[in-house]
């Protein structure tokens, strides 16, 4: 099927050469604005739990995180489906920069729920459903960001990955499911305080702000890693030997 | 449709000949089998009461690393003498034909690493519920493995490194191993096993219908 | 009356350009070859025309349609010989022309002992084909074009590790292909000479390639 | 809220601070490292053009 005109003309590498540069540093500056408000909230203005006392504000890192790792899992997903059926650059060039930040987000959420749950429970690891799905969910990454590297030939490899992680996205419910169902059979359905507490709306706002600077930090990192990218996958294109033959070093 | 009938079983045919001329082949992962089994009594000490509750899942994970090595030749010996482009550019979808290379696979090896599986089950005295919820589990679960395994192999056919396909697989057969080895606990316990092979069959169902495309897609993209 | 048209294709190879806007047309009875020194693109031009490799920019047509578009009538129309003789060794060479006539899908009988002759290996029905020198592989190989049914054929190097009667047995056939109004494009660095028939080149070399009729 | 009040969060403090010290870091890293590789990818193609250029000043690149 065949794209409109308009969409391989907003996909050339050159134009969104340019644009990403000025929308990443927009974007950044959001992201600033998230963090420090997000922080501000939940670190000083939220009360203390009832029952957890201070130490649910390692929430506020953990949720967002977690929920980012699947959503750029996602990510990577989609725009590697895009690239594989329509051959767009800048889709392949999307997932093939997100993994790494994707990979990062989900360590995160590992470090930082084993770290949550030392006090509940006393040990660094449990096997959590949620943490052990966020474990897989890591293989997965390190599955896809190894099958990336392993290629010479750069869109063969963005082409592999994308069909990776279509087939991941596919096991991820299947794996989730799964490992939900073993765990509450042989705990026993714990009352994992992993869950967001009862949510009073001065918790509820800070973790809504640490969501969008995520978010926000995800895309700008996404820029930045996909400017080098392009200039990789285009370095027998006229525009990028006018842009750097003639050694003016932009930024 | 009887064309298609036709191509398919000449494939199988041909995979299942070269399968059973070159011996070696068929007998290694088998033999990897057996020996990590043995390994784990010399671990534990042969009459521990652990090694009996662990036997079954000893053997079901040995059975999963058995796979791994195995998959390999799924796709490797056509890639070299140039099979998989004249499969490639023959006038049959190209899923058709995979899916009779998987299913080549499957016979020629997971039918005897169940075969085995369950005669080390009955050397490890394991009772006959066990042995059964056994059978039924990997008769369910082996195909699947050899499904999602031949998109992997077709990923990372003649890649540098090795363990990258074992990277690669692990993290989507677990689901595979949990629920069998759920099934396998209800039934020495005399639960009813029902709920898991519902799940097992599921994903069967699913691995069948979309594992075929996915390989014939990355095959193609590992030529281009 | 097929056609075959390639327009101003491209060919990058990691990070560096092998042949630019790459133009030329085969009509029935065409022969094309293609010649360049080892590592100009030979290889991947025969695929990109095949289909197995998708081009970076520009098209390959067949009768009018882009190949990706009418993938398999345009796949059950050509055959295509690569590197690699795509036969198993674990066969014999008679297992191996039966897989080769089940995928060509040909509907007329076929009498494999005349096709063995043919390609000068009568006899040897039953030897299997990792006892065969890389010649006879070569030519077993090479008894798929005997199969009927397509019209395109794509040759890569077809003469290496042929003798000199295997190279009269590959240039009869093409001939004779091409006189029966089906297309032959091959890729060679050997010179060869095929007198008896109007000759397409393409020559594909640093940054000139160009298509002329010999 | 005093200093110190804030810092022992509840007694929970070494875990809190630990949790968004480790976050802090990965942050880090992620900003950094895409901004290094950009410059490397710039200097290195600006290597190979000024060498591509040098032999072959004619090319019609």
């Amino acid at each position: 099927m065949k794209l409109p005109r308009w969409i391989h003309q907003f996909g050339s590498p050159k134009y969104f050469y340019e644009l990403s540069l000025w929308l990443s540093r927009w974007v950044a500056i959001v992201c600033v604005i998230c963090f420090v408000c997000g922080l501000y909230g939940g670190l000083v203005l939220a009360p203390a739990d009832y029952q957890q006392g201070d130490s649910f504000r390692i929430m506020y890192i953990h949720v967002p995180s977690a929920w980012m790792s699947l959503f750029i899992y996602m990510v990577m997903a989609v725009a590697g489906g895009i690239g594989l059926i329509w051959r767009i650059k800048l889709a392949e060039i999307v997932a093939r920069s997100s993994a790494p930040i994707g990979a990062s987000f989900t360590f995160l959420a590992l470090v930082t729920g084993a770290i949550w749950g030392k006090p509940m429970w006393g040990t660094w690891w449990v096997w959590d459903a949620r943490l052990t799905s966020e474990l897989i969910l890591l293989f997965l990454y390190l599955g896809y960001i190894a099958l990336q590297s392993a290629f010479e030939d750069r869109r063969v490899a963005a082409r592999a990955g994308a069909i990776l992680a279509l087939v991941g996205i596919v096991n991820i419910p299947i794996i989730h499911y799964s490992v939900e169902w073993w765990s509450t059979l042989h705990q026993g359905p714990t009352i994992t305080k992993m869950d967001k507490p009862s949510i009073h709306l001065s918790m509820l706002i800070p973790l809504l702000f640490m969501v969008l600077a995520f978010k926000t930090f995800f895309i700008s990192t996404l820029l930045i890693r996909a400017r080098s990218e392009i200039l990789e996958y285009e370095c027998n294109a006229s525009w990028v030997k006018q842009l750097l033959g003639s050694n003016n070093v932009t930024k | 449709m009887r064309e298609y009938l036709n191509i398919f079983f000449v494939i199988l045919r041909r995979d299942l000949i070269l399968a059973f001329r070159n011996k070696a082949e068929l007998i290694n992962p088998l033999m990897f089998f057996v020996i990590v089994i043995v390994l784990f009594p010399l671990a534990f000490g042969s009459d521990s009461a652990l090694l009996k509750q662990l036997t079954s899942g000893i053997i079901w994970v040995t059975a999963l690393l058995a796979t791994c090595l195995s998959l390999e030749t799924i796709f490797r010996s056509d890639f070299e003498d140039g099979s998989i482009e004249q499969f490639s550019l023959s006038r049959y979808p190209l899923t058709l034909l995979v899916s009779a290379k998987i299913l080549a696979h499957w016979m020629t090896f997971s039918i005897p690493l169940i075969v085995i599986a369950l005669f080390t089950g009955i050397v490890l005295s394991l009772s006959s519920q066990t042995i059964s919820a056994l059978f039924i589990t990997l008769l369910l679960g082996t195909p699947v493995l050899s499904l999602i395994g031949a998109i992997t192999v077709a990923l990372t056919i003649g890649l540098r490194g090795g363990m990258l396909l074992s990277l690669l697989i692990l993290p989507l057969y677990m689901p595979i191993l949990i629920f069998s080895m759920l099934a396998i606990q209800n039934a020495a316990v005399g639960q009813s096993i029902t709920a898991e092979l519902y799940f097992l069959a599921g994903i069967l169902v699913l691995a069948i219908t979309l594992a075929p495309i996915a390989t014939a897609a990355a095959l193609r993209i590992r030529l281009s | 009356m097929s056609k075959f048209n390639v327009n101003n294709l491209e060919c990058i190879r990691r990070d560096n350009i092998l042949f630019q806007n790459l133009n030329f047309d085969l009509e029935d009875g065409g022969l094309l070859q293609i010649d360049g020194v080892n590592g100009s693109g030979k290889s991947s031009l025969l695929q990109m025309c095949a289909g197995l490799i998708q081009a970076t920019e520009g098209e390959v047509r067949w009768n009018g349609e882009d190949i990706n578009d009418c993938r398999y009538q345009f796949q059950s129309d050509i055959r295509y010989f690569g590197h690699t003789n795509g036969v198993k060794a674990g066969l014999t060479a008679l297992e191996n022309m039966h897989v080769m006539y089940a995928l060509s899908g040909a509907k007329t009988a076929i009498d494999y002992s005349f096709v063995l002759k043919q390609i000068g290996l009568e006899g040897m029905e039953d030897i299997l084909v990792s006892r065969m020198s890389a010649g006879q592989k070569r030519r077993v190989g090479l008894s798929r074009f005997f199969m009927s049914g397509s019209s395109l054929w794509l040759l890569d190097e077809p003469f290496n590790a042929l003798d000199k009667d295997g190279k009269i047995i590959i240039e009869q056939l093409i001939v004779n292909h091409c006189r029966e109004g089906g297309m032959v494009i091959f890729a060679t660095h050997q010179s060869i000479e095929i007198e008896s028939y109007p000759l397409q080149h393409v020559h594909l070399g640093q940054h000139n390639q160009t298509t002329h009729h010999a | 809220m005093s200093l110190n009040e804030f810092l022992s969060m509840g007694g929970y403090g070494t875990y809190v601070w630990s949790s968004y010290g480790i976050s802090a870091l990965v942050l880090f890293i992620n900003v950094i490292q895409p901004v290094l590789r950009e410059r490397k990818t710039v200097r290195e193609l600006q290597k190979r053009f000024q060498t591509m250029q040098q032999h072959q000043p004619d090319s019609k690149s």
